[in-house]
């Protein structure tokens, strides 16, 4: 059974650590949110200029100042603190947050990332993504495992212009969770969704791998 | 040496010209310097070159000089909220040269800071570092990115005094206090304007070093692009 | 995630080792963190490199760890205060690369901000740029300057809070902003620790993010180097 | 009649334009402030941090957190603004400060500039030196004509290892005024001190030197 998206959420919220500053790309990464576990402390950055990012506001509540990286309204925390796009910046290549977790449209099995781009289609823009997964400490790709046409989203090499080279650590699909060893061997499967079989991933996985010995299910408890 | 000036229009006055390059603060349509992007496009200078993070949207913030045709360049992390730019764009009527937001941030902050280059590992690999010096240091590739500087900037602050020392809120921060720096003429508009002496010094966002000109704009619109709320439980 | 230590000297243990690289905030004796300059001297390391602007004075600030001769090697861009430094330099007991004050900030700012090297026009055709790559850029002349970064930063800030989020008072802020981002570990002390939501968050000066550890001082010396006034009239 | 240093100071407080912001070096430098003309608007910048720089603390009111680049206490003034150093370097770098006036060991006659390092003698270091001859707009150097032994500090080129190349825009010494148009045709002689002839001035300067058409005298009123 493939993940959902609140699955596919609850996953990648294993990856959070007490302590750590995470930055949380827009879509299904966003709900990592809405998992971090109780007593866990996470300061969430937006790389718009903000640590320390809160829930929504409330209706009426809204402030035209007080926005993500996604232009949603936002509310701070306390503890929260605002800065300027270069020190934003500054702060996310400098190595000074823990984790991004983001999407993307297809990942190589030395780690490439591509997720911002399809030629011939108008290109909105890369945003702040080139800037996180190059300079962030840890890289999580959270995504489905197939395009809308059936096709792997793990290949080889990436087809589409790349955002970052080998950047990404662990990728969580709906079927299966890789490390990226990025050493030549290719992806290395250590989780699978339940019911989904090695074979089941092989065949829907266009990019070297290899699986571990400690093979589990993925933990959704 | 008065900075302040009565309106956005009067401030512009003698700044602007065909063909030049300007820098405009704001994240989407936060902190957007929404009076002086109207005086802008009312001065006609066109083949402008922008920097802006973003392009606003069809009838709001920089979308307004698209309407126009004003722009010939834009630089930018991002323009996805804007049909007529596609329009233009897919068109050949508009240039766009993106940027890494972090890019493009260090950029301006270099420009303002007289570092004509710099090397960042954002991009490498990638279609950015095409056609740019790559290099290493201590055994990772960077690329050498380019400082920017504009002929004007416009800047959208929450508080200035008449000195043009400025005070900015939240997240509409963002690009502004940077591009303050990097514009050979840097005009202001604030929400509040006060003495010079009742902004605690320690708080100043931007000296008014930066700042030539200072407007208190009236009836902000302080658009929000993507209204997200909560019920309340 | 607890960031709060009862004193100077647990907040540096286990951080501290012979040869190893620190950066030490503050300009002349404004601004030092000179509790944590005591620690640091009790806790024996040797052998060290310091990246600080200047080295304090014979009996305050750095100066104490050149009596215990615990630094191999300064990184300041002025030490004319310092009797002991100039005996222990010209006895070869000491090593010292000046960098101009700017350059030596901003290559700090560089190292926090992943940036490995800029270019500056400071110092070109001087002493400072041999042995440098120089380029020009819109035909001036250019010395290219790499990013520093340290094993530890020590800090100081007037008010913080428990998540490590900083504000500086006047001109004690100087090098210590650019410090608490270049460290691999950062440690600060302050004069007032207070509960997290207490500061507001758009005076943050250093967000807490790039600190670890953070103390409350007690009986600063403060003390004035050059002591300057004028008589009331 | 050479100059005081009152009278130096005097001179260079002639180079100020209303709405400068002007950073001023030790010594005779630092009394040009006593010196801004009455309604003209100057704002000081100190390299440590700091613009807007105000007069000496009365005693008893020193703050130990507010000192100039001097290591001086000094005060604040309504509209002063405190950052770091790298912001502040940053404003000198990026040729946001409109006027430096500093002192000066040598000068050459196409404006290199020695005034931190005396090989052989300890070597205190540059302090802000280099960045501002590199970054200001406009470079003034005030200083005496001659040393200690009566040689002349300007040279055909510096002996003394430099602090900037070609940045020195004018030259106010005790007995003369230079521009320094810096393309080869050496200093360029624009003003006298009171009582001093063209010839004790080119009898006491080791650099090449014009002669202004304009030359004229020092107005110290």
């Amino acid at each position: 059974m493939a993940l959902t998206r609140e699955e596919l959420a609850m996953r990648a919220a294993q990856e959070l650590r007490d302590g750590f500053y995470v930055n949380l790309g827009i879509g299904i990464p966003t709900l990592v949110a809405n998992y971090i576990p109780k007593g866990m402390e996470i300061v969430l950055q937006s790389e718009n200029g903000m640590l320390g990012m809160g829930p929504f506001p409330y209706e009426g509540e809204e402030d035209p100042d007080l926005v993500n990286a996604g232009k949603q309204t936002i509310t701070a925390l306390p503890g929260s603190s605002f800065f300027s796009s270069a020190d934003s910046f500054g702060m996310i290549r400098g190595g000074h947050i823990d984790l991004s977790i983001l999407g993307a449209m297809e990942v190589s099995e030395e780690g490439d990332l591509a997720n911002w781009m399809i030629p011939g289609v108008m290109v909105k823009g890369m945003g702040g993504a080139m800037d996180l997964v190059a300079g962030v400490r840890r890289v999580v790709v959270v995504m489905e495992h197939c395009n809308k046409k059936g096709e792997s989203k793990l290949l080889h090499k990436c087809k589409l212009p790349l955002t970052g080279k080998g950047c990404v650590d662990l990728i969580i699909t709906d079927i299966a969770v890789f490390e990226v060893p990025g050493d030549g061997t290719g992806l290395k499967l250590i989780e699978l969704a339940p019911g989904v079989t090695v074979d089941e991933v092989k065949s829907k996985t266009k990019a070297t791998m290899t699986v571990s010995p400690q093979l589990r299910e993925i933990a959704l408890a | 040496m008065n900075k302040v000036y009565p309106d956005a229009k009067s401030a512009l006055e003698g700044l602007t010209f065909d063909g030049m390059t300007v820098m405009s603060g704001g994240f989407g349509l936060c902190g957007i310097p929404e009076h002086l992007i109207v005086a802008l496009r009312d001065s006609g200078a066109k083949d402008l070159t922008v920097i802006s993070n973003n392009c606003g949207v069809d009838d709001f913030g920089m979308g307004l000089l698209l309407q126009t045709r004003q722009i010939k360049k834009m630089l930018s992390s991002y323009v996805g909220e804007n049909e007529i730019f596609e329009k233009q764009y897919l068109g050949g009527e508009l240039e766009i040269e993106f940027n890494p937001q972090g890019t493009l941030a260090e950029r301006i902050r270099a420009g303002g800071a007289g570092i004509p280059a710099f090397f960042t590992k954002t991009g490498y690999g990638t279609l950015i570092a095409e056609g740019k010096e790559t290099r290493q240091f201590n055994g990772e590739w960077y690329v050498m990115e380019t400082g920017l500087v504009a002929d004007l900037s416009i800047v959208k602050a929450w508080k200035g005094d008449k000195e043009g020392n400025l005070i900015y809120r939240n997240t509409a921060r963002n690009f502004n206090p940077m591009m303050a720096t990097a514009g050979r003429k840097c005009v202001v508009e604030v929400e509040e304007l006060v003495e010079v002496g009742e902004l605690d010094p320690d708080r100043i966002h931007t000296p008014g070093i930066f700042v030539d000109r200072i407007i208190k704009g009236t009836n902000y619109e302080k658009r929000i692009e993507r209204r997200t709320t909560r019920k309340k439980e």
